[in-house]
C-alpha cells in the first residue's frame, strides 16, 4: 500500500516541473507533430522557428527565452494533453502550433482558455476563421482553402476545360474540393477521395487517363504525395496534362520524389527562391545549418518566431496582454514573403503564387516561383468574425 | 406409473456414422432406467440428443407430456431435466459448496439480480446444503472443486443434480473412473436417490445395474437390442453375446 | 478485502488530488488525472467482459465514440442538458450493445476478437463520414454540458468523474459477487454445464455486453466533457487495444487492476514522454517486463506482497 | 467502368492480396500451431523494408539487399524468438498480446530513431523497373506484375512445403493438435522456432518486395498486421490454403470496393451524398466481409481441423 503511494508520488513528481518564473524571461511553447512519417512536417518548423531564435540570441523582443518543443505525436489527446501542460504546467506566454488542423482543433480550447496566445505556424482551418475566431489565436500561414482556391484560379486563368480531383478522404480533403471548386467553374471530369495514408493509386491513375482531362487537381500530402507522384510519373500520365498540386510537392516530399516530380506545379504563399533579401539570407543560413532546403512549414515558423518578437518588443514585455495583442495585430515585422498583413479574424492577407518543381545544379529539389496568383488575397470566412 | 420421459424413433448420425437409430425409450415415474451397451454405442450421444446438447437428425422427445425435441438445453433443464457427465464437468475455479450452490441458484428464482452478494443468499445456500447433505461429501466446502480427489468430483456432480431439484435425473456413468473400495458407497447413493427421482442410468458398472435398475435396455451401434427387467436381460441371449458376455 | 485495498487507496489518493495538485503541478494535474479516471471508467467496464465473462473484445472503443459523439452532436446542437446527453447515450449505447452483441455472442475465442474489431472499425469510419461533425478532424466542443451547476464549482467535474468512478467500481463489485457475476464467472469456465444446469448463458453474456457497453459509453461522454474534444479516433482500433493493454497490465479479473492499470498507463506515458521524445523505446520493454516478471499485472503485486 | 480500367483494378487487388497472403502466412502458422498471437508480426514486414533499403544503400544491387535483409530479418527474430517470445508461449493470449504490443512500440520508435520519420524510397531492380503499355495512354508497372508471379510461387511451394514434406506433416498436425506432436516425441521448441523464422521472414520478404510500391515509413506494418489477422480468420486460422484464398479476397473486396462503392452509390444518391458515404463504406467493406464470413462460418473458410490429410 505505502508502495502504491510512492510510485504515485515519484511519477508525479516526474511529471511536475519545478514552478520558478523569473519575470525577464519569455516562454514559448511549441508543439508540431515530430512523430511518424508526417514528422518531416514538424522538423521543419521546428527547425525554422529555432533558427530564427538562434539569430535573434536567443531571444525574443529582447527577452531570454525559454523555447519547449512538445509532439503531437498527432493524436488529439495527445496534443490536448501537451498543450495543457504548456499552459498549465509551464505557464507559457506563446504556444506555437500545429502542423495539422485536426491537432489545432485538440489544443485550441484549452490555449485559448489558459489566456496564452495560440499561433499557427501551419493550420489555418475554417472553424476558426468565422464566428469562432478569438482575439488571442493568430494564424502566420494562410486559411487552408486558400491554396487550393488559387489552383482554382489558376485553372480558370489557363482555360482548362475539364479537370479531374483526386484528394484523400479527410475533412481537409473535403475542403481542398469545396476550396478549388470556388473559383474553378469549367467541367469537372470526376472527384475521387482516397482513404487516408493510401498507398497504391493505379486504380485511381487508370480513372485520371480514362477521364482525359486537361489537369489533375490534387491534394496528397506527405507519403501519399511521395507514392502518388512515382506512379503517376510512372504511368506516363504526367507528360499528358497538367499537375495542379497543393501539399503534394514540397520541400518536404521532394527529397523522396526527386526527378519524378520535377515540372510539376503547386501554389502557395512562398518558394525558397521568392525574390526578396530576407529569403535568400533565410534560404542560405537555413540549409547551412540543417542541410536542407527549407519548406514552407519552415518559413511559417520562422516568420512566427519574428512575429513574437515584434510584438513582445512592441509591447514591452508580456505584462499588458491587451498591448501584445495589438503589436501582434500590427504584424510589425519582416516577413519572409513581403507582403504581410492580419485580417480582422488574424489570417493572413498576402499573395499567392504558382509554384514549379525544379532541380538545382547542386542536385537537390526545392519549388520555384513562376508567377504571382492573387495580390494580398484574404480568406473568405473574415466577414463572420466579430473581431 | 405415467411416463415421463420418451423418445419416438429417434436418429442421429455424424457422416457415414449413425450413433442413433430409431432409439424410442420411456423413463416412468419412480423407476431406474439403465441403459448399458460396449463402448461406442451411442449412449453419451443419447443422453447429449436428451439433454439438448446434440441435436437430433430426426424423431422426438418429449418430457412431462410436452415435446422437447427443439428446447435448448436450458429450458430443459428448467423443465426439471437434470443430467450427469461421463467426464466430470464442473466449475473448477468455483468452491464445492459454489458449485453445488450454482445449480441450488437456477431454482430460486431469477438469476438476473446485480447487486446482492449471493453467498449470503440464504434460499440458496440451504437448497445448496440440503443436496451436500443427500450426498455424504466428507471434503470441505469451501475447498477448491479442481483440487477435490476423483470420487469427490463424481460425489460432487450428483449433488449439483439433486440441487437442481430435477424431475427426472440422467445419469451418465456415474461410477466412471470410480474404484470398487468407493464404488459400493456410491451404489448405495443411486439407491437412495431412486427413492425420489426416476433415473436414466448410463453405466458400465453391471453389479452396480443390476442392483438399482428396474429396467434395462441393451444398446448396440446406436440401436436398443432388447429392453426388459434385469433378469429379462441376463436371459437374453442376444444381449448377452452383444454386450454382456464380455463380462460374464 | 485485500484485493479491493489498492483500490481503496488508490481512490482516497485520487479524492486528495486536487489538494495535492495544488502544490504539484496544478489543473494540469487534475485533468492528466481526470483523464485516467475516465480511462480507468471505461476498463472497468471492459474488464467486466474480460475478466468476469472471459469475452475479449477488441470493439470496445467504439462506446466511447457513440458517448462522446452523442455529447458531441448534441451540445453541437444546442442540448447541452446532461441528463438528456446521459440519457441518449444510455440508449444509443444499449441498442448498439444488442445489436452487435447479439451477432459477436454468437462466437467465441479469436473469432468473437475479430468481430468485435469489425463493428468497431464500422462505427470508427462512421464517424469519420461526418463531414457536418469535423470528421476526421473531429469536434471542437464550444462549451460543456450543463450539470445544474455542479461542472461550475471548482473541481466540480473532477469530482463529477471521481463520483462516478467509485460508483461504478462499487457497482461492478457487487455485480461480480451477485447472482448474475456467478452465472457469469462459471460459464467463462465452463459454460456447456451452465446450459444443463438451466442457464440460458447467451442472455446472460448479452447483459453483461450491454452493461458494459452503456458504462463505456457514459465515460465517453464524459470524455467528451472534460476534452472538450471529440474525435473518430477515440474509437478507433488502436483505443479498444489501449483499453486492452490497460486491463491486462492492471491485471485481469482482479478487483483493484483496472484502476491500477489506467493510472499506470497515463501517468508512465506522461511520466516517460517528459523525459524523451523517445519514450516507446522505454516504455515498450516495461510492458514486456511487466508480463514477463509479473504474472497476473499490477495488482496481483500488491496481492502477492500482502498475503 | 471501362475494362481496362476492370483489369488493372483486378491486378491491383490480387497483387495487394499476394502481399498480404506472405505476411499472413507467417501470422496463421505461428498462431494456429503455437497457439501464440504475435502482434509483433507486422513490424517483422516494415523491417524488412527498411533493411532493403538500407543494404540498397551500401551495396547497390538490388537483389543483393533482399538477401541481406532477408538474413538480417531472420536473425532479428531469431533474437526476439529467444529474448522474448518463448517465454509466452505457455502464457495467457492476452499477456502474449500486451508483450507483444511492446515490442512494436519499441521497434516502431526504434525505426524511426535510427532511419527517420521521413519516409524512404527505393527503386525496383534495374529490368523490372520499368512499365509496359496496357492502352494507349496507361502504363502499368511490371514489379507489380513481378510481386504477383512471385506471391504465386511463393505460395506454391508453400503448398509443397506444408503438405509434402516431413516438416510441413509435422506443422499441420501441429496446427490441428500441438500436445499430440509433442507426444510424438519431436522437439516442440525447435519446430516453433523454426515456423517462428519462417514466418517472420516471410513477412520480412513481404516487406523487401513491398518497398519499391509502397513508402518505407515507421509504423507502415500496423495497419496491414490487422488487415492480416483479418484475412487469417476469413481463411480458417491454421490453414495455408484458406489463407491463401482469403488474401486474395480481402486484397479484391478492397481494392474493387474502394474504386466500385462511391459509383456504384452515385446511381441511386446525390453525388455529394455518395462522396460521402462511399469511402467509408469501402473502408468497412473487408470488416463488413469478415463479420458476415464469420456469422455464417465462425470457424472461418477452411478451418484447418476439416483439413484432409
Amino acid at each position: 500500500m505505502k508502495n502504491l503511494v510512492s510510485v504515485a508520488a515519484v511519477a508525479l513528481s516526474l511529471a511536475a516541473a519545478p514552478v520558478a518564473l523569473a519575470k525577464d524571461t519569455l516562454k514559448v511553447g511549441m508543439i508540431v507533430t515530430l512523430s511518424g512519417p508526417p514528422g518531416a512536417l514538424g522538423n521543419q518548423a521546428r527547425d525554422g522557428f529555432q533558427l530564427a531564435l538562434e539569430e535573434m540570441g536567443g531571444k525574443l523582443g529582447g527577452m531570454e527565452t525559454e523555447f519547449i518543443l512538445e509532439d503531437d505525436e498527432l493524436k488529439a489527446d495527445v496534443a490536448q494533453s501537451k498543450a495543457r501542460s504548456l499552459v498549465e504546467r509551464e505557464e507559457v506566454d506563446f504556444v506555437v502550433g500545429t502542423i495539422f488542423s485536426n491537432m489545432l482543433a485538440a489544443i485550441y480550447k484549452p490555449v485559448i482558455q489558459s489566456g496564452a496566445f495560440l499561433i499557427s505556424p501551419n493550420a489555418g482551418p475554417s472553424t476558426f476563421a468565422g464566428k469562432n475566431c478569438h482575439e488571442n489565436f493568430f494564424v502566420t500561414s494562410y486559411q487552408n482553402n486558400q491554396n487550393f482556391e488559387v489552383l482554382g484560379k489558376i485553372a480558370t486563368d489557363k482555360e482548362y476545360r475539364k479537370v479531374f480531383m483526386l484528394a484523400p478522404n479527410y475533412q481537409a480533403g473535403k475542403d481542398a474540393m469545396a476550396g478549388f471548386k470556388q473559383n474553378y467553374k469549367g467541367e469537372i471530369a470526376d472527384e475521387i477521395f482516397t482513404p487516408l495514408g493510401h498507398k497504391d493509386f493505379s486504380a485511381e491513375i487508370a480513372r485520371i487517363a480514362d477521364a482525359e482531362a486537361d489537369a489533375l487537381f490534387i491534394f496528397m500530402p506527405g507519403g501519399m504525395g511521395v507514392r502518388f507522384v512515382k506512379q503517376f510519373r510512372a504511368s506516363g500520365l504526367a507528360d499528358k496534362m497538367a499537375f495542379l498540386s497543393a501539399f503534394t510537392v514540397d520541400e518536404t516530399t521532394l527529397p523522396a520524389q526527386k526527378d519524378d516530380a520535377v515540372g510539376m506545379n503547386g501554389a502557395t504563399n512562398w518558394a525558397p527562391d521568392l525574390d526578396n533579401e530576407q529569403t535568400a539570407a533565410f534560404t542560405a543560413a537555413f540549409e547551412e545549418k540543417y542541410g536542407y532546403i527549407p519548406g514552407g512549414y519552415a518559413m511559417q515558423a520562422y516568420d512566427s518566431a519574428k512575429l513574437i518578437d515584434s510584438a513582445v518588443t512592441k509591447a514591452g514585455g508580456v505584462g499588458d496582454k491587451d498591448a501584445v495583442r495589438a503589436a501582434l495585430e500590427a504584424a510589425d515585422f519582416t516577413s519572409l514573403r513581403g507582403d504581410f498583413s492580419f485580417n480582422n479574424n488574424h489570417y493572413p492577407v498576402q499573395d499567392f503564387y504558382l509554384l514549379e518543381v525544379v532541380k538545382r545544379d547542386d542536385g537537390k529539389y526545392h519549388t520555384s516561383i513562376v508567377e504571382k496568383v492573387f495580390d494580398d488575397y484574404a480568406d473568405s470566412y473574415a466577414d463572420a468574425c466579430k473581431l | 406409473m405415467s411416463v415421463l420421459l420418451a423418445t419416438h424413433g429417434l436418429c442421429k448420425s455424424f457422416g457415414a456414422l449413425t450413433v442413433t437409430d430409431d432409439v424410442s425409450l420411456e423413463l416412468r415415474t419412480g423407476e431406474c432406467h439403465a441403459l448399458i451397451g460396449p463402448n461406442g454405442a451411442g449412449k453419451t450421444s443419447f443422453v447429449n440428443q436428451l439433454s439438448g446438447l446434440l441435436a437430433p437428425d430426426s424423431g422426438r422427445i418429449e418430457f412431462l407430456g410436452q415435446d422437447i425435441t427443439n428446447s435448448s438445453p436450458a429450458a430443459r433443464a428448467n423443465a426439471g431435466l437434470a443430467r450427469t457427465f461421463q467426464i466430470t464437468s464442473i466449475i473448477p475455479t468455483m468452491t464445492l459448496f459454489e458449485n453445488v450452490a450454482l445449480a441450488a441458484q437456477a431454482r430460486c428464482g431469477s438469476s438476473y439480480r446485480f447487486f446482492r452478494p449471493v453467498h449470503k443468499d440464504r434460499q440458496i445456500n440451504a437448497l445448496a446444503g440440503e443436496a451436500l447433505e443427500r450426498i455424504a461429501l466428507t471434503s470441505r466446502n469451501d475447498k477448491l472443486a479442481r483440487t477435490l480427489s476423483h470420487g469427490e468430483k463424481r460425489a460432487l456432480e450428483l449433488a449439483m443434480a439433486i440441487a437442481q431439484k430435477p424431475r427426472a435425473l440422467l445419469l451418465d456413468e456415474p461410477m466412471a473412473g470410480i474404484g470398487s473400495d468407493e464404488s459400493g458407497q456410491l451404489t448405495d447413493t443411486l439407491l437412495m436417490l431412486k427413492q425420489d427421482y426416476p433415473l436414466l442410468l448410463i453405466e458400465h458398472d453391471m453389479d452396480a445395474v443390476f442392483k438399482v435398475a428396474d429396467r434395462v435396455s441393451v444398446l448396440v451401434y446406436g440401436r436398443i437390442i432388447a429392453s426388459g427387467t434385469p433378469d429379462e436381460i441376463r436371459a437374453n441371449r442376444e444381449a448377452r453375446t452383444a454386450y454382456l458376455g464380455d463380462e460374464t | 478485502m485485500r484485493a479491493a485495498a489498492p483500490a481503496l487507496v488508490a481512490f482516497m489518493f485520487l479524492a486528495a488530488m486536487p489538494l495535492l495538485a495544488e502544490f504539484w503541478g496544478g489543473s494540469y494535474v487534475t485533468g492528466l488525472i481526470m483523464r485516467a479516471m475516465i480511462l480507468a471508467i471505461a476498463a472497468l467496464s471492459l474488464d467486466l467482459l474480460i475478466g468476469t465473462c472471459g469475452l475479449v473484445s477488441f470493439g470496445h472503443a467504439a462506446f466511447l465514440g457513440i458517448g462522446a459523439y452523442t455529447a458531441g452532436i448534441a451540445i453541437t446542437e444546442g442540448t447541452t442538458d446532461l441528463a438528456t446527453i446521459l440519457g441518449i447515450t444510455i440508449g444509443i449505447s444499449v441498442l448498439f450493445a444488442l445489436v452487435t452483441g447479439a451477432i459477436s455472442l454468437r462466437t467465441h475465442g479469436v473469432t468473437f476478437i475479430m468481430i468485435t474489431l469489425a463493428f468497431g472499425q464500422m462505427l470508427f469510419f462512421t464517424f469519420s463520414a461526418l463531414s457536418e461533425y469535423g470528421g476526421d478532424d473531429g469536434l471542437t466542443l464550444w462549451e460543456r454540458a450543463y450539470a445544474y451547476g455542479l461542472f461550475e464549482f471548482e473541481h466540480g467535474l473532477f469530482y463529477t468523474i471521481f463520483g462516478l468512478l467509485v460508483a461504478i467500481w462499487l457497482l461492478l463489485d457487487r455485480l461480480r459477487q451477485s447472482r448474475f457475476g456467478r452465472v457469469l464467472l462459471a460459464a467463462k469456465e465452463n459454460s456447456t454445464r451452465m446450459e444443463t444446469l438451466g442457464y440460458g448463458v447467451f442472455g446472460y453474456r448479452l447483459t453483461a455486453y450491454v452493461i458494459a457497453g452503456v458504462i463505456a459509453g457514459i465515460a465517453g461522454a464524459l470524455t467528451a466533457n472534460e476534452a472538450e474534444f471529440v474525435s473518430p479516433a477515440l474509437s478507433a482500433w488502436q483505443r479498444s487495444g489501449d483499453l486492452i493493454i490497460v486491463v491486462v497490465l492492471g491485471g485481469v479479473g482482479r478487483r483493484s487492476g483496472p484502476v491500477l492499470g489506467a493510472l499506470a498507463f497515463v501517468v508512465l506515458e506522461e511520466g516517460l514522454s517528459s523525459l524523451t521524445h523517445d519514450w516507446r523505446l522505454i516504455f515498450g520493454p516495461l510492458l514486456i517486463f511487466i508480463v514477463l516478471f509479473a504474472k497476473g499485472g499490477l495488482a496481483s503485486l500488491f496481492e502477492r506482497r500482502q498475503a | 467502368m471501362s475494362s481496362t480500367l476492370l483489369l488493372i483494378q483486378l491486378l491491383n487487388g490480387i497483387q495487394l492480396g499476394v502481399l498480404l497472403f506472405l505476411i499472413a502466412a507467417g501470422l496463421t502458422l505461428v498462431f494456429g500451431v503455437m497457439g501464440f498471437i504475435n502482434l509483433a508480426h507486422g513490424v517483422q514486414y516494415m523491417i524488412g523494408a527498411y533493411l532493403t533499403v538500407w543494404f540498397y544503400g551500401m551495396t547497390g544491387h538490388f537483389g543483393a539487399a533482399l538477401l541481406l535483409a532477408l538474413l538480417a530479418a531472420l536473425a532479428l527474430a531469431l533474437f526476439l524468438e529467444f529474448a522474448v517470445f518463448r517465454h509466452l508461449y505457455d502464457r495467457d493470449h492476452l499477456d502474449q498480446v500486451l508483450a507483444t504490443f511492446g515490442v512494436i512500440l519499441f521497434l516502431n520508435q526504434a525505426v524511426k530513431v535510427i532511419w527517420g520519420p521521413t519516409p524512404l524510397v527505393i527503386s525496383p531492380p534495374e529490368f523490372l523497373a520499368g512499365t509496359f503499355r496496357l492502352t494507349e495512354n496507361l502504363n502499368y508497372s511490371i514489379w507489380r506484375i513481378a510481386i504477383i508471379m512471385i506471391g504465386f510461387t511463393v505460395a506454391g511451394l508453400l503448398w509443397f512445403l506444408v503438405t509434402k514434406t516431413r516438416i510441413g506433416m509435422l506443422v499441420r498436425a501441429g496446427a490441428t493438435n500441438a500436445g499430440m506432436v509433442g507426444a510424438l516425441g519431436v522437439n516442440i521448441r525447435r519446430l516453433f522456432m523454426i515456423v517462428f523464422g519462417f514466418g517472420a521472414m516471410l513477412a520480412g520478404f513481404a516487406g523487401s518486395i513491398a518497398a519499391p510500391i509502397y513508402s518505407v515509413e515507421p509504423g507502415m506494418g500496423d495497419g496491414l498486421l490487422i488487415t492480416a489477422f483479418v484475412v487469417i480468420v476469413i481463411g480458417g486460422i491454421g490453414s495455408i490454403r484458406g489463407t491463401f484464398i482469403a488474401a486474395l479476397l480481402v486484397g479484391l473486396v478492397d481494392t474493387l470496393g474502394r474504386s466500385t462503392i462511391t459509383d456504384i452509390l452515385k446511381l441511386f444518391l446525390e453525388p455529394s451524398a455518395a462522396n460521402q458515404i462511399g469511402p467509408a463504406l469501402a473502408s468497412m467493406a473487408i470488416y463488413i466481409l469478415m463479420a458476415a464470413v464469420l456469422f455464417f462460418r465462425p470457424e472461418g473458410l477452411f478451418p484447418a481441423q476439416g483439413r484432409r490429410a
